[in-house]
Order: C-alpha cells, then sequence, then structure tokens
C-alpha cells in the first residue's frame, strides 16, 4: 500500500497542470513528454541492453514523415497512421541495424551518429519525391479522438502524458520479464549471456526495433502537435540530448529517466532569462552531475522479485533482507 | 606498321581523357588538402582514446578555440608582424599550440579524471558537457559573430603544376600537417616516453607497476592532443580566413570518423583514415552529388566498419573467454 | 550410452596449433576431468564444444546429433552448460536475477507478452522464478538471493555460477576449473556438490588443477598435451601412465 | 541566498505586472542562441531603440510600449515554446521571426492565440498560402526574388549558369524558383547542386564547375559560403561572375573573400542598411551605429523595424485588438513610410511591391547599386 502511494502522488500531480499552467508552461511539459517518450524507447537500447546508441532521432524522423505523407497524400486520419509510423521506424531499425548490431561500443556510436545523418541529410535531398525537402510537409491535420479535436496545448497534455504512462507502465513490465531481463545480461557481459543460452544478437535487435517502434509513434505525436515537419526537427543534436537524458537520469531507471527529461528539457526553459550564460550553466553542470552522480540522478537498482511464497515451501531460513546493494561503481 | 597506328590510337585516347585526367588529379588534391585537416584533428581523437578508451567529444571545440586564439594573436594583438607573413604565422601557431594544450591539461583534469574509474558512457556524457561549455564559453568571450582573419594575412600565391592550378598555401598547410604527423609519430615510437606513452595506451596497471606515472602520460596525450588540435585551428582560420564558435563540430564529427575509419588508437589509422576521408568527400561531390557527400562519407564509413570492424588499422582484439 | 563425442577435433589460430586432432567420449551420468599442462588446450576444447569458436575440422556429437557450428545459445538450449574460468557473473545484478538467466533458454515468453505482461508470462515468470530458488537452494545460496552478485565472496561466485548452468537444465555440465581460488573446506562442499549434480544425472566435464579433486570424483580422466589427447582411463591408471607423467616434467602426479 | 530572494521578488512582480500600469507590449520572436545569432541580435537591438524613441515621444497615445524578446534558437521546436511564451505574456501583435521553418511552427499557435504576427526574414512561399488573417511579412517571398534573380542573370547575358544552393530551406526554395524561370528565359544550366553550409573548404565544388565552364555562378545560400566561394575561387585562378540572393547582403562577404576576390559580386537584395534612402531611415542608422558601434550586420533587421513600424501605426489608428490590427493592415495601410520604402501589404499578408534591386560590390568593397 505505502509503495503505491507515490505513483499515487504523481498521477495527482499529473493531473493539475491542465487546471493551473498557463499554455505556455503546459508546453514546456509537452515538450518535456515528448523528450521523456522517446528517452525511454531509447534507455530500451542505451540503458537496458547497453548499446552506445547516438541516432535516436533518425528513428522518430521516419516515424514523423510516414505520418505526414500519409496523411498530405493518402488523408489517413493522423492517429490511424501512429501503428504505422512505429512500424516503418521499426522496419527502418530491422534494416540498418542488423549488419552493425556486433560493432563494439564506440564504432556503434558513430555509426549511429551516421544514420542519423543520412537519414536527415536524405530527408533534406528530397528522397524519392517524398519528402519535401528542406522545407518538409506542411499541412498535417490535427488528431481527432472518436471525433474530438486535439488542438490546444491542454488537449496535447493529456495525449503525450497519457501515452508517457502507458510507457511507463508497459516498460516497466519489460524490464522484469524475460525480455528485459536478457537485455540487462547482455548489458552486463555479453559474452557470458550467449554462453549462458541467450541469442544476444536477436536481443539487441529486438531492442532497437522496439525502442524504434515506439520513437516512430512519437514521430506521430510530434508533427501532429507542430502540424508540420522538417529535416531541422531530426538532427545530431536532438539524438545527443535524449542521449544526456538517458545516462543524467540515470540509465536503465524509468523514474530516473523521466527526471532526466524534465531538468534536461525543462530546466532550460526555466532559465530562459539567463540568455547567454544559459547554455554555458548547462554544459557544467552535465560535467558536474557525472562526476557526482555516476550512475545518473536516480541509478538503476537490481530487481526486487516477490518469492514469498516460494520460500514457504523451500522452508529454508528467513531471508536476507536486501544487503549491500546500492554500491555501484 | 600496326605498332605505329596501335600507338597513335593509345595517344588519341591518351588525349580524349586528359581533360578528365586533370580534373581528376585536381579533385586528388582537393580531397587531400581536406584530408591533411581532418587527419590532424583526427590526431587528437586516436591518441586521447589510445590512452583513455574516451572519445573527447570536445576535442571539436578544442580546435575552435585554436582558431580563436590564432585570431586573438594575428589579428587583434598583431603579434609577430614584424618576422614577416609566414614567420607571424609560425609564431602564432607555436603560442596557439602552448596555450591549447594548457586548455587540453584544464579541460582533462577538471572533467574527464574524476571519471577515469568510471563508466565509459558518464565519460562520453561529461564530454559532450565540455563541448557546451568550451562552445559557449567562445560565443561569450567572441560573440555570435563570423570573425574574419584579413585577405592579406597569408601569401596568395598560385602554383601552376602540369596545367592545375593550386594556391601555395595548400601545400604548406599540408605539409605543416604531414611534419606534425611524422613528428608524432616518431615521439611515439622511438623516445622514452613514447615507449612509456605506449605501455600506458597497452594496460594502465601494469604500467603503473612498472613505475610510470599513468596521470601524468594521460595528462600529456591531453596536452598533445588539444595542442594539435589548436594548430590545426590557426591554420584552418589562416588558410580559409573565416571563423566561427560553432565551426568546431562538423570538423569534429568529420575527425571523428576519419579516426574511427583508420581504426581508433591507431596513429597511421588516423592519418590514413584523414586522408581517405577528405579523398572520399571530395570524390562524392565531384563525381556524384554534393548534396550528399556526407550521407555518402558515412555509408562508406558503414560499409568499412561491417566488413572490418574495428577500422582499416585497427587491431582485432578478441575477447578472452 | 554416450552423451558428448569429440571426434578428430582441430582449431589453429594463426599458425599456432591449439587442438590437434583432439578425440575422446563423455559418458551419460558420468564425471569427466580433461587436465594436462598449461597451454594444453583443455579451454580451447571446451570454447569448441560450447560454440565460442568453431573447429576447424572434426566432429562434435551430442547425443548422436552434430553440434559443430551451433550458435552458443543453440548449444545452450541443445543442453550443454557451462561455466567459465574468470569467473564472468552479471555482476551489477542480483544472485537471483543471475540464476533467472539460466533459465532464459527454457521460457518461452517473446517481447509483445512481456510487454503486455499477458497470463501465460506471469505463470511462466513464477515457474521460473520457484526453479531459480531450487537452484539456488540446491547449492546453499537461497539466503544470499538479493546480493548483488559482485559482492559476493569468491567461492560463492563459483557456486552461483554452477547454479546459474544448472538453471538451464543441462544434461552435460562443463566447469572450467571449478576450484579455482577456493580453500580446502570450499573445495571439500564443492566436491560433495559435484557428486549431488551428478546424482541428479546430470553428466560432467571439467577442467581442474586441483589434482585432489580431480582424482577423487573424476570416473575418467583425458589428458591433453600440445592439443592431443595422450592418455584417456580411470585416475588410477593415468596415475601412472608413463606419458602423463613425462608431461608434468616427470612430477608425482600426487604432488600436484 | 539573495539572489534566489531577489529571483523571488522579480518573479512576484511579474506577476503583479498585468494587473499594474497600462502598456503596451509587443513580442519580438528572434534567434538569440544557434547559428543565426547575430540576426537575432541585431533586430533586438534595432527594436530596443525604436522602442525607446517612441516611449521617449509619449508612446502609443500616451500609453508607454514594452518589447518583450523570446528566443526561439534559430529552430522550430523552440520557436513553438517561445511563441507560446509570448502570447502568454499577452502581446498585441508580435514581430519575427528571421528562418521560415521557425516562422511556420509559431504560425498556428499566434493564429489559435489571435496574436497579429509580422515575420520579417521568412521568405518560403506557403507561409503566406495558409490564408492566415493575422500572418504579414516585411520581406517578399521566394517566388518575388526568383523571378528578380533571373530577370538580373538574363539582363547581364548569361546563356549558361551553374545553381548552387545549401539545402536550407530558405536557399533551396529561392533555387527551386529560379530554376525553372532561368530555362524558360532559355539559360542553359550546366550544374545543380547544394554544398554543405558550415564547411570551410568548397574547392570540390568550384573545381567541378569550372570543368563545366559556366558563364555565371548563381548562389542562393547565405553570406559564409558565398565569401568563401569567392575566396576560393579566386585561389584557384578561375573567375566567373556569381550573382546572389539576399542572404549574400552583409557586410562581411568582402570581409571574409577579401576585397579583390568579391569586387564584381553580384546580388539582389532589398537595399542594405547602408544605403537606406529615407530621411528618417538615414538618422536611425545613424543613431544605431553611434550606439552599437556598428550597423546591422544585414537588411532583416531593418525589415524587423518596418514590421514594427507598421504595427505602431496600426495600433494607433485602429487600436491593439487583433481584428483591428489585422483589418488595418490588409485594408488600410497603403504607402505607409517605411525604413525600406513604401509598405503595404495584400489580401495574403505579402508585401506589397518590389523591393529588389541588383547590386554590385566594387573594387573598393562597396556595395554599389545597379541601375
Amino acid at each position: 500500500m505505502i509503495k503505491a502511494l507515490p505513483p499515487a502522488l504523481v498521477a495527482f500531480l499529473l493531473l493539475l497542470p491542465p487546471l493551473v499552467c498557463s499554455n505556455y508552461w503546459l508546453d514546456v511539459l509537452n515538450a518535456i513528454g515528448v523528450s521523456a517518450i522517446l528517452a525511454f524507447s531509447l534507455n530500451l537500447i542505451v540503458g537496458q541492453a547497453g548499446m552506445f546508441h547516438m541516432g535516436h532521432a533518425a528513428f522518430c524522423a521516419v516515424g514523423a514523415y510516414t505520418t505526414a505523407i500519409m496523411n498530405t497524400a493518402l488523408g489517413t486520419p493522423v492517429l490511424w497512421t501512429m501503428p504505422l509510423a512505429g512500424m516503418a521506424a521499426g522496419f527502418f531499425a530491422l534494416l540498418v541495424a542488423r549488419p552493425i548490431i556486433h560493432l563494439r561500443g564506440d564504432y556503434l556510436l558513430l555509426v549511429t551518429i551516421g544514420i542519423v545523418e543520412i537519414v536527415r541529410i536524405a530527408l533534406t535531398q528530397d528522397i524519392f519525391g517524398l519528402t519535401g525537402g528542406a522545407n518538409g510537409i506542411a499541412g498535417i491535420d490535427r488528431p481527432y479522438i472518436f471525433g474530438f479535436r486535439i488542438y490546444k496545448p491542454s488537449h496535447f497534455y493529456w495525449l503525450i502524458w497519457g501515452m508517457a504512462g502507458v510507457t511507463i507502465v508497459l516498460f516497466s513490465y519489460l524490464e522484469r520479464s524475460r525480455f528485459g531481463r536478457a537485455l540487462n545480461y547482455i548489458r552486463e557481459d555479453n559474452l557470458a549471456a550467449d554462453g549462458i543460452g541467450i541469442n544476444s544478437a536477436a536481443y539487441k535487435l529486438g531492442a532497437f526495433v522496439l525502442g524504434a517502434f515506439w520513437a516512430g509513434m512519437v514521430g506521430t505525436i510530434l508533427v501532429s502537435k507542430m502540424t508540420f515537419v522538417s529535416p531541422a526537427f531530426f538532427t545530431f543534436w536532438e539524438s545527443v540530448v535524449l542521449f544526456v537524458i538517458v545516462i543524467l537520469g540515470g540509465a536503465g531507471n524509468l523514474k530516473g529517466v523521466l527526471l532526466g527529461a524534465f531538468l534536461v528539457t525543462g530546466l532550460p526553459e526555466a532559465f530562459r532569462d539567463f540568455e547567454g550564460m544559459r547554455m554555458f550553466c548547462y554544459g557544467a553542470a552535465v560535467i558536474l552531475l557525472m562526476i557526482f552522480r555516476p550512475g545518473g540522478l536516480l541509478p538503476s537498482r537490481p530487481g526486487d522479485y516477490n518469492v514469498a511464497e516460494f520460500m514457504k515451501k523451500l522452508a529454508g531460513p528467513a531471508p536476507n533482507p536486501r544487503s549491500g546493494e546500492d554500491k555501484r561503481p | 606498321m600496326i605498332v605505329a597506328e596501335r600507338l597513335s590510337w593509345v595517344l588519341k585516347l591518351r588525349r580524349g581523357h586528359k581533360l578528365n585526367m586533370e580534373v581528376f588529379f585536381q579533385q586528388f588534391s582537393n580531397g587531400l588538402a581536406i584530408g591533411g585537416i581532418y587527419a590532424l584533428i583526427a590526431l587528437g581523437y586516436t591518441m586521447v582514446y589510445g590512452v583513455l578508451r574516451l572519445i573527447n567529444f570536445a576535442h571539436g571545440d578544442l580546435f575552435t578555440s585554436g582558431a580563436f586564439l590564432g585570431y586573438t594573436f594575428l589579428v587583434s594583438l598583431a603579434l609577430g608582424q614584424s618576422a614577416g607573413t609566414v614567420g607571424a604565422i609560425l609564431l602564432v601557431v607555436l603560442l596557439v599550440m602552448g596555450v591549447a594544450a594548457f586548455l587540453g591539461y584544464v579541460l582533462e583534469r577538471c572533467a574527464y579524471r574524476p571519471l577515469r574509474r568510471s563508466n565509459r558512457l558518464n565519460a562520453v556524457v561529461s564530454a559532450i558537457g565540455a563541448s557546451i561549455v568550451i562552445q559557449n564559453s567562445i560565443m561569450l568571450i567572441y560573440g555570435p559573430q563570423v570573425l574574419v582573419f584579413p585577405a592579406g594575412m597569408k601569401p596568395n600565391v598560385i602554383v601552376e603544376i602540369f596545367g592545375l592550378n593550386f594556391p601555395l598555401m595548400r601545400f604548406f598547410l599540408f605539409g605543416a600537417s604531414v611534419m606534425l604527423m611524422l613528428g608524432l609519430y616518431f615521439f611515439i615510437n622511438r623516445t622514452r616516453l613514447g615507449t612509456a606513452i605506449r605501455a600506458v595506451a597497452i594496460d594502465q596497471d601494469a604500467s603503473r607497476l612498472m613505475g610510470i606515472d599513468v596521470s601524468q602520460i594521460i595528462s600529456l596525450m591531453f596536452m598533445i592532443g588539444a595542442a594539435l588540435g589548436g594548430a590545426a585551428g590557426v591554420m584552418v582560420g589562416v588558410y580559409y580566413g573565416q571563423i566561427t564558435f560553432t565551426m568546431g563540430w562538423i570538423y569534429g564529427l568529420k575527425a571523428f570518423t576519419a579516426a574511427i575509419m583508420g581504426g581508433i588508437g591507431n596513429i597511421p589509422g588516423a592519418m590514413l583514415g584523414g586522408m581517405l576521408l577528405g579523398m572520399v568527400e571530395s570524390m562524392a561531390a565531384a563525381y556524384i552529388s554534393a548534396g550528399w557527400k556526407d550521407a555518402i562519407t558515412f555509408l562508406v564509413l558503414i560499409v568499412i566498419l561491417i566488413c572490418r570492424p574495428t577500422g582499416l588499422l585497427g587491431e582485432r582484439v578478441a575477447e578472452k573467454i | 550410452m554416450i552423451v558428448l563425442s569429440l571426434r578428430n577435433l582441430v582449431k589453429t589460430f594463426g599458425g599456432l596449433v591449439a587442438v590437434a586432432s583432439a578425440s575422446f567420449d563423455v559418458e551419460d551420468g558420468s564425471i569427466v576431468g580433461l587436465i594436462g599442462p598449461n597451454g594444453a588446450g583443455k579451454t580451447t576444447i571446451f570454447n569448441l564444444i560450447t560454440g565460442n569458436l568453431t573447429p576447424d575440422a572434426g566432429e562434435i556429437f551430442f547425443t548422436n546429433h552434430s553440434i559443430k557450428g551451433l550458435a552458443p545459445h543453440r548449444i545452450v538450449a541443445n543442453g550443454i552448460a557451462r561455466t567459465f574460468q574468470t569467473i564472468r557473473l552479471f555482476e551489477n545484478m542480483t544472485v537471483l536475477e543471475n540464476v533467472l538467466a539460466g533459465r532464459h533458454c527454457r521460457m518461452r515468453a517473446g517481447m509483445l507478452s512481456s510487454l503486455l505482461r499477458l497470463p501465460r508470462q506471469r505463470r511462466e515468470e513464477k515457474l521460473a522464478l520457484k526453479h531459480c530458488l531450487e537452484e539456488l537452494d540446491f547449492v546453499g545460496m537461497v539466503d544470499q538471493r538479493q546480493n548483488l552478485a559482485r559482492n559476493l565472496a569468491y567461492g560463492s561466485q563459483r557456486l552461483l555460477e554452477i547454479a546459474r548452468a544448472l538453471a538451464t537444465e543441462p544434461r552435460l555440465l562443463i566447469l572450467d576449473e571449478p576450484a579455482g581460488g577456493m580453500n580446502e573446506q570450499e573445495t571439500g562442499s564443492l566436491i560433495d556438490l559435484i557428486r549431488a549434480i551428478q546424482a541428479r544425472g546430470i553428466s560432467i566435464l571439467l577442467i581442474e588443477h586441483d589434482m585432489s579433486l580431480v582424482m577423487e570424483v573424476c570416473k575418467k580422466l583425458v589428458v591433453l598435451e600440445y592439443g592431443g589427447v595422450i592418455a584417456a582411463g580411470p585416475p588410477e591408471v593415468i596415475k601412472n601412465d608413463p606419458k602423463v607423467i613425462e608431461a608434468y616434467l616427470g612430477q608425482d602426479l600426487d604432488d600436484l | 541566498m539573495k539572489k534566489i530572494a531577489a529571483m523571488i521578488m522579480l518573479a512576484l512582480l511579474a506577476w503583479a505586472g498585468p494587473g499594474g500600469a497600462q502598456e503596451i507590449k509587443i513580442g519580438l520572436m528572434c534567434p538569440l542562441t544557434g547559428d543565426w545569432a547575430q540576426e537575432g541580435r541585431d533586430m533586438q537591438r534595432f527594436l530596443e531603440m525604436q522602442v525607446e524613441d517612441l516611449n521617449a515621444a509619449g508612446g502609443i497615445k500616451g500609453i508607454p510600449v514594452r518589447l518583450i524578446v523570446a528566443d526561439d534558437g534559430g529552430n522550430p521546436r523552440s520557436a513553438n515554446l517561445a511563441a507560446q511564451r509570448l502570447v502568454e505574456s499577452q502581446v498585441a501583435a508580435v514581430v519575427g521571426t528571421y528562418g521560415s521553418a521557425v516562422t511556420e511552427a509559431s504560425q498556428g499557435i499566434y493564429d489559435e492565440a489571435k496574436v497579429v504576427q509580422i515575420a520579417n526574414g521568412s521568405t518560403a512561399i506557403r507561409l503566406t498560402e495558409k490564408h492566415f488573417t493575422g500572418f504579414f511579412r516585411t520581406c517578399t517571398r521566394d517566388d518575388f526574388q526568383g523571378r528578380a534573380v533571373a530577370r538580373a542573370v538574363t539582363r547581364l547575358g548569361f546563356r549558361k549558369v551553374a545553381l548552387v544552393h545549401d539545402n536550407s530551406s530558405y536557399a533551396k526554395g529561392l533555387a527551386v524558383e529560379v530554376e525553372p524561370l532561368l530555362q524558360a528565359a532559355g539559360v542553359e544550366i550546366v550544374y545543380y547542386d547544394a554544398l554543405t553550409p558550415g564547411e570551410r573548404d568548397y574547392s570540390t565544388i568550384i573545381t567541378k564547375m569550372k570543368t563545366l565552364s559556366p558563364e555565371a555562378v548563381v548562389f542562393t545560400g547565405y553570406y559564409p559560403e558565398a565569401g568563401m566561394i569567392l575566396r576560393q575561387m579566386q585561389e584557384m585562378g578561375w573567375k566567373v561572375p556569381i550573382i546572389g540572393g539576399d542572404a549574400t547582403n552583409n557586410l562581411t562577404i568582402v570581409e571574409i573573400a577579401g576585397r579583390e576576390a568579391a569586387a564584381g559580386y553580384y546580388f539582389i537584395s532589398p537595399p542594405g542598411p547602408q544605403d537606406l534612402s529615407g530621411e528618417e531611415a538615414k538618422a536611425f542608422m545613424a543613431e544605431y551605429e553611434a550606439k552599437y558601434g556598428q550597423m546591422p550586420g544585414s537588411i532583416f533587421a531593418v525589415l524587423a523595424g518596418d514590421a514594427f513600424k507598421a504595427l505602431v501605426k496600426a495600433i494607433t489608428e485602429a487600436g491593439s485588438d487583433y481584428e483591428a490590427i489585422s483589418s488595418y493592415l490588409h485594408n488600410d495601410l497603403k504607402n505607409f513610410d517605411g525604413f525600406t520604402g513604401p509598405i503595404a501589404f495584400d489580401a495574403k499578408g505579402d508585401r506589397v511591391g518590389d523591393l529588389f534591386r541588383l547590386y554590385r560590390i566594387d573594387g573598393e568593397g562597396k556595395f554599389v547599386l545597379q541601375p
């Protein structure tokens, strides 16, 4: 009961903003929400599976352009395109990640940077004559839910944070499952994971595809909110910001990543008035945080499984309550 | 008779292709000029990586600092004007290398050393933070606008070789890059200190047991890397003439690509990677499409890494089971 | 019946011949020890069996099927589990999570059912937890299930690796120097454990330098030198084999 | 501690603001960070001076005007937030911004909030094809400029040109306009490609163009790249005229290229800050130069100033609500005397009239208006 309280409190706090916040702050929260969902999906790849992936914006772009093209050219309602956007991004991830999945650390890092740049250039060069070049695609419809038109910041607030909520729940399920654990084993020791029966290449690919699927769906929300899309949305810098959110917040910890999204996307907004010094302080803060909180703001915690019912059957001595935890390097 | 006919046929072919070959060589030299600079910056990446296994994302911004310091010394303070243009540039390059080395030392001390025992990802993020700090410091000090080295700053002589035009400065630039690289190569491979550096790169703990001051070596590598980056900054500034506070990022990324292409941690690899990258860029722009150029270079990189997962000259390290 | 059979296995690294036409069998339910001087190719043979390396020539049969060239995870699924010479636990995860890793290959839940926590996936998780706790109980570590693997004592880490391997429900367990770094008392209980594993009907193939352990538990020893098998047979016979004694530089095997 | 206390005080004051003294708020959305930070800074300086002057003269009908500046970072996504922020501060109207994609990201927000927006540097055609009643711009559209560029090429008598852009929304848009116009005029386009902005070495592209021997190069991108091209063409010993668009109307181009290389460069632009003709404009520019030590780098700060002037005029004449301002700007503002010449807007919100002139840089590095 007590453990359920903080989530309830958080949920209650999340209900408040549309009632008290101005449109500006609502939109700041929306931006944070979008970053948060993207960061959750990146966390799967970077935090859970431990792969150096700095090109997440590429997957978001594929989803965003899928929605934009389907909506403007075929007139498909925006929200209907969401699963398709996800699938397109997932398929793209499958295609590009397959040959590079075995690359180690820094090599993978650069290749993913390369992918995000290739995607951005391809979009800018108006690939297949579909993407509208540097101008992008404009005139994307607002989303409708059962005939209700979503266009105000407060409407989007519900849409975005609703999706963020669903994402948190599903991904926390995933963390404590066969799939999630497999990713953690790979992060900890790829070779040992292979040796104990985990098809690490398939799981790494799976993490990429699922992460990309989610990022693609966020792409749909992003374009429906802006009603247009252009390559400028998906620069390398956006990918770097997502990467920083995950590591700064706490790789592998969803709460940490959420906190990271608030800090990295939200704080610069709060310090708008310090224009010149803003980015300077931001960079310095990033360094200091990494030095003094190496595991991120909320480091990932080992899994806690409820085993009480089996323990009785084993009739062993009383379990040793969690000792020696939280001493991560 | 037949021989003569053949000969004339060959000559005809030559003549027909003459123009194309000329252009090809011109593009080749363009690629070398760009590649030389990439290689010079890539060296800094590679050396720091070699001893620390850290991607120094701030390296591109050290390069920018070099360019702006060069501006301050050459244009604002007009240092070394009595020594003539070339003399002044040489003097300033040396001066900037010193200041950049100091910057590199400070950077390593503040942003990386506390993280040496920590997760690799943390160091990457800290490096991104450092990059933001340096870039914005430059903007706060010099302002956001483009700064220009006066056009008369460098000798503007055009050399004609085999009917092709080359700016004389390009030879200096290329020559200076190669000299710095060779110097470094000999320093690493032929001196006592270089041996210590190689030892640290292979095994820090063992080196420590052998009495090598590992921290000192790492600082030294950072200083050398930063000095080379700074030197590249001044040279690019003087040669191309315009500098902006954001310029480091594009050069940094290219140099990083070059270093990885050649096999990061490997000095000849950085040179090879830089030249190759410059060449691929130049050829892609010349014979395929300038707009797609960067996409093509990344594609080449990916293909290289798929075929050779640790770069062209990188060692394949099998994991011990 | 023969569980594992190696036939003329060859593996070279560059010019170096690590395994030169090695052949031996592991009988069902037996404990076989693989011994030999350092560099004789013992661990290479292990890596060939577990699929971490691919042999240049020869065959590997497991329960009469060829497993040559299969990926490591397929070999585990087939029923061969291993421990590592240098302990390779998932250090920042709990003891229980480490054992759950072994369960992985016996579970079905995919990405979607994990994401949605379907009823079938929940049932499976429960069963897996139960099984893993039993394995932990088997090696006597159930109390430490919430400790991080890297905070365990050395001996416990070895035991945890064994529990993790057992969780895969192997028919053959491959132990690479299981007593390495253990004190005498720990080695004693390890011997009991190995016997208990055998009692469950699991065959065991092990590399070990601790000759007292090898002599005590193994039914059969296979001696390697320069990548080839120079002798194979019961410990008493091997002990007196002149070729073996020579390989160990003339030392009496009892002293090792 | 003191700082925090001061910030809280400030916040409280800001909170109490709207209920307090009467004033008219006008928003300025501009890029103060990012690649176009220089443009944004000039825009802010320009408007701040105008507000100062206006308030010194009694404001609008005695009510002081307050300028509220929001940084759009030159990026569509942060523009979204900047626009919300201005709407939130209840501005009567907004001036800005520079980039087309950035403006596009903010248009919907201003439209939904019913705030008049006058962009100063966004030339993409489609911005005014959306029929937002409250959107105007003081710069002219890419197609106007495209026509001016094509006119200049034919008038200068070039029959064979290379067309280069930089893949930015602006440069690509202009190139797309220019290409068919040139073809229609019978000008052969021997090379059509994009360079990568921010790079330093364009020798590859120059070599490539040289082999195709065009009579002139049309470059639709920005001044830093134009300067580099001029400089490197000279270094490579290849001299053909280059014709650029209004984004190269910046004095820095001569510095980058060097006087010798810059000489002979043509560009199409509204008059630059240094050769505005009106008396008022001249006086204002002198004041600006005295205050900041230099003229604005480009014409876009001046066009922001024009937007501000038009707004002040509209509010003075019609009042400060949305309908009043937009209807006045659409229908009643005719031949209004701006810094860059007479200002009027058509039904779409585009500026009426052709501002474009052909300039040539002479041997002294001066921008000379061509007849």
